[in-house]
Parts: structure tokens; C-alpha cells; sequence
């Protein structure tokens, strides 16, 4: 089961992870990217490219669920505006055992920070600024590139 | 063509989307946005540090030397900070 | 935040990811292991040590909270008899940084698995049998062993 | 010295604690496995096979060529399989 969402509302991440427990896997690992609290951002706001977005999300899910043999790929991004301690992007993977859902869940994260189309905008109070991406996240995607089932 | 911008690129220009006809010389990503700087200074300042741009064509990504070919829409964005 | 339950109750993961989430990390990164049920299993009943489990869980998840600087570690184990797709273990690890907190949650259900004294027997139908230790847990464990922050 | 039984050791013995005194000459987890083997058909069956036998003194995992010294609690069991 793929199940692959984009939208402006807060995610839900107890129907997510059901959703994946019900296929029957016995293992179930998940991640969760929250807006941090600390660092005097009031509202965070993600753009997006519609139809590229989900179409580049799928891709990413499809690829996981092949390499690790998964039973369920879930990747649910919110966008538009959320305040701090709100849930950005939940990923949930399910598999027969714990490495391929831990591995699986690691390169989503990773993927998703590279491969997809969002672009998040940070306001302090009236002040808005683009982040800028980070060379870590490349050299984290870069870790996926080998056929082994987890980075070097 | 059909344009689309995003993010900080989309703010400078001032719009999301618009329709362009580049002359034939223009055969690159690359071709397409040193031409579009002509077109106001939100563009000029939009495409001012190309290390900055990415680019889709049809919804893929795709570096700024790919031929546009008969590519029906064309985005162009700064680097990706989903997730 | 450490938090460390072995109770007979069902486990519930949206109160425990809830509670990652309060304390203002970035990232949160779960694993939830459930019976399977698709090998014939009616029943699987989790045996511990009184003691002497708490104890162990609780010594794995400082070693996670230091290694990582985690914001919190949960572990919630399920003992007692369960049914095929029932939770019999939760992990959550709360952090400042996604591959902080994917690392300790796997690091966490890796050596519970080999650490903490619990032991499964499975009934099918009115047959019932003790489940062998694996070597592969050992192994998967003792990845663990070095300094870095995540096994090579 | 209170002895405490896990899973299947506890199964084949028939109980999940007993109280012991050993002789002084038992001084190592081993030791004690040995002379308990002569309890019972019970305990002789649980300890038959000593590569599968796992053990804690004072609820701390203990290889089985530990001195068991002046612990209070030893417990047996197979290899552990929670998680």
C-alpha cells in the first residue's frame, strides 16, 4: 500500500500508523518532522508545485517499497502555514522485520528533503526569510544512491 | 511555453505563472533564463545567481544544460527545503 | 525525558508519540514491533523478569539519551498473552535532528531485543513453544558496539 | 540464596523460585547449575544443555563462569527474545 499526501491540513498521525498496522506487518517504523519551537520562528509556510510534488512523493515510496520489500509506504507533507510544534511531514513504513521499516523510513526522509518540490519560508513576527538548503541534505540523499540496503 | 515559478524566484518576478515564446536560439534551460532576464529587473534579479536556480521540465527535475525540446512547461525555483 | 513501561495493558501510540512531540523536538522517529499474523500464530504470551526489565530498559535508553542528545526515549513492552496484531513493543526517540533520532530508535529496538529479559512463547492452537534466541539479533545488536552514531 | 526460573527452565523445573544454601565448594554460576542438577529429573532436564542457559546475579546479566560471591538473587533462563 502506497498512500501519498499533500495538504494543508494538520496530520493525523494515529490514522496514519493504523493504516499501516492493519496490512499485518510486524514491523512498523515511523518519522516525524515537527516545526521547532526554539529558534524564534512564529509560523512556518511550505510552498509546494502541485502535481510534480505528488507525482515526485510516489516515486520515492515506489522505490522503497521495492528495495525493501515493504508492505505499506505512507508519506504525508502538510503545506501552507503551521506553527511551532506542528507536524511538517510524517512518514510511516511497514515491513516483516524491523531493518527493512527502519531503512526504508531513514531513505524517505532523506529523499523527501531533496527529491520532492517544497520550499519552506520561516516568519519571526513580521519578518519573512526562504531557507536555504543545506549541503548536509544533499550528502544525506547521496548516502541511497548504492543497491545495499542501507548507507554505508 | 507555460512558466512556473516558486518560492523565492516566484516572489521576485512577481508571478507564479506566465506564457512565453522564446525565439529558436533559445535551445537550454540555461538559454531560457539568460533570456528571461531581459524581460524586467524582478527577472533580473530573480536569475542573478544561477548557482541558485533549479529548474523542471514537465514536472521532472532537470539540470539547467537539458534541452527543452518540446517541453510544455518549464518551472524554475531555488533548491528544494521540504521535509 | 526517559519514560519505561512493561505493563500487561495494550499499548497506545498516539498518547506515547504525543508525548515526544510536547517536549519541542524537531524530529521524532518510532518503531512499533506486532504480532504477526501470518504464521499460524493464535497467541503469543511475553514473559519478563520483574526488576530487573525496568531496569535494563531504562539503562538502554540513558545510553541512547547521552549517545544521540535525545530530548526523550520512550520504550513501552507489552508482556502477557497477545493476539496477531497486537503491539508487543513501542520505541520513540525525540531530537533536535532526523538521523539522531532514526539512529537511537534503532539502536534501541536492536538491544532490547538482546538486553532486556523477556522471552515469547507462541501458542497455535493448544500447542505451545518457547521462540529460539537468533544469532542474527546478536549480530544486529553488537553493530552497536563502536562509538560512532550509527553502525557501519 | 534465592533462585529465580525464566520461560521453558521454569516450565521443566516446575516452579519460577526456590531458596537454596549451597556448599562452599559451589562458587561460580556454573557451579551452582551443576549442583543443582541433582535436585530433580526436573532440574537435571532445564540445565541439560548449558550453551542455552543464561544468567543474572542481582538482576544484571552474568556469564556463567561469574563468582556468584555473596549475591542475593540468581536467576536462569534461556537466551532472552522480547522486543
Amino acid at each position: 500500500m502506497i498512500r501519498i499526501s499533500v495538504d494543508p491540513a494538520p496530520i493525523e498521525v494515529a490514522v496514519e500508523l493504523a493504516g499501516v498496522e492493519e496490512l499485518g506487518a510486524g514491523a512498523v517504523a515511523s518519522f516525524t518532522g515537527l516545526v521547532r519551537a526554539d529558534d524564534g520562528v512564529t509560523c512556518l509556510e511550505l510552498e509546494h508545485y502541485p502535481g510534480m510534488t505528488e507525482a515526485a512523493l510516489c516515486d520515492l515510496a515506489e522505490q522503497a517499497m521495492a528495495r525493501w520489500s515493504l508492505t505499506s509506504a505512507v508519506i504525508v507533507h502538510r503545506v501552507g502555514p503551521m506553527a511551532p510544534g506542528e507536524r511538517v511531514v510524517f512518514i510511516a513504513t511497514g515491513a516483516a522485520h524491523r531493518h527493512a521499516a527502519l531503512s526504508a523510513c531513514a531513505f524517505l526522509i532523506d529523499r523527501v528533503k531533496t527529491d520532492a518540490p517544497f520550499w519552506k519560508c520561516e516568519h519571526r513576527g513580521a519578518a519573512r526569510s526562504w531557507v536555504a538548503a543545506r549541503d548536509s541534505d544533499d550528502a544525506a540523499a547521496a548516502r541511497w544512491a548504492g543497491q545495499a540496503d542501507r548507507p554505508a | 511555453m507555460r512558466l512556473l515559478y516558486f518560492a523565492a524566484v516566484r516572489e521576485r518576478i512577481g508571478t507564479g505563472e506566465e506564457v512565453v515564446s522564446p525565439p529558436p536560439s533559445v535551445r537550454t534551460v540555461a538559454d531560457l533564463v539568460d533570456w528571461l532576464k531581459g524581460h524586467s529587473a524582478g527577472h533580473a534579479a530573480a536569475f542573478a545567481d544561477i548557482t541558485r536556480l533549479r529548474a523542471a521540465i514537465d514536472q521532472r527535475f532537470a539540470p539547467l544544460d537539458s534541452e527543452l525540446g518540446d517541453a510544455g512547461e518549464v518551472a524554475l525555483f531555488p533548491p528544494v527545503t521540504g521535509g
